[in-house]
């Protein structure tokens, strides 16, 4: 039961289950991000999130990165779970999971995924606070319409 | 027939996630103009359109059968 | 029973474990590094290594690049732990879990983390490959004696 | 007496982790040398010493009751 490597769940997100994903033989180094639900941000205290994605598009989107990583990293492999609906505090939004047979390129290729998915993975958070609510992208929309 | 899909905030203000443009073919701005006709107050300024779940731009075509979806506007990552 | 931030180990590593040390409602990142065995390095294929460490010192010296990591990135809560004894291919030697409110600090901490045990942690391993031997450090060595 | 350990190849070649010497206060180089001529044969060219786990100098002082590890060469990460 081989999960997809670049998914997006209700549910809450094993961590291990996605660097399992990118296991290898050849791998020398994984690196794991993890993007958890902060309590404070600029000091204004969260009470929960909720993740809303247009799935489809979502994993065709993770997918791509997937495949760039692959084309500007040889070797690596990479993996991407986003976790979509109602998170508390502390709960993970998302994991991505690079293995390389050195550690350089694992380090690069993750970090270049979590910014590739803030650019054009289209999934947005709803900041729900004491006094409000507010609905935030992890997109950068650098892309212009019109 | 085009299916015009709505998300996060535009999602809450349109009050619907989805709507139908009775249209064999129109531009993506035909497209935004029709869902502004209808709901006028929504501001759909900052919108990005994906056709068939590909970013696209205004003047792209899309056909009956396709799906258009507005993504809004958002405020960092 | 709170686990050490800084440990060797003689038996598998739960990379969850050393995950679970960092958490905070602070953090909205959390990158880990997993070194892992790999079969192939150069085209040589290895059979299994062996892991010693000066285990006071290099307990002392992982404490160490905690705090440096802890005044060069405020903020950020790091933990390293790093296995000794033989290993398999795929097991896990050492891993490094760092958080941090925002990401960036937690890529570089986690980088520099590994560079650092690198340079200064007194950890040695063997390889053993079908045609011989080799003990291969960890450190680099830039301290130079005389 | 100063307590003074040997690991990884050099632990080895030795085939022995510790001895012992029998002085009350010594420089780091002296301990070196007094090693040497107990192992001759053994290359400690590229050995770090580091006292009470601290790395030192050649010029560093070593008393009874220290402890100085042989820290040997190594081939890259």
């Amino acid at each position: 039961m081989k999960a997809e490597l670049f998914s997006i769940v209700d549910n809450p997100i094993i961590v291990d289950d996605v660097i399992q994903q990118v296991q290898s033989v050849n791998a020398g180094a994984i690196t794991v991000f993890i993007g958890t639900v902060r309590e404070l941000t600029n000091g204004k205290r969260t009470l929960y999130l909720e993740y809303q994605a247009y799935e489809s598009m979502a994993v065709k989107k993770l997918a791509e990165i997937g495949e760039e990583i692959k084309s500007k990293w040889p070797g690596t492999i990479a993996a991407i779970t986003h976790r979509v609906g109602r998170l508390e505090i502390s709960d993970v939004a998302v994991v991505i999971a690079v293995s390389s047979p050195h550690r350089k390129e694992a380090y690069e290729a993750n970090e270049y995924a979590i910014e590739r998915i803030k650019e054009m993975v289209p999934i947005w958070k709803k900041e729900y606070w004491e006094d409000g609510t507010k609905w935030i992208g992890d997109q950068l929309q650098k892309v212009s319409y019109e | 027939m085009i299916k015009i899909l709505f998300f996060a905030g535009l999602q809450e203000e349109i009050d619907s996630d989805s709507l139908m443009m009775e249209s064999a073919e129109a531009t993506v701005q035909e497209v935004k103009r029709y869902v502004q006709s209808i709901y006028p107050n929504v501001d759909l300024q900052q919108v990005i359109a994906a056709v068939n779940e590909e970013f696209s731009n205004g003047d792209d075509i899309v056909k009956s059968g396709d799906i258009i979806a507005f993504l809004p506007p958002v405020s960092g990552g």
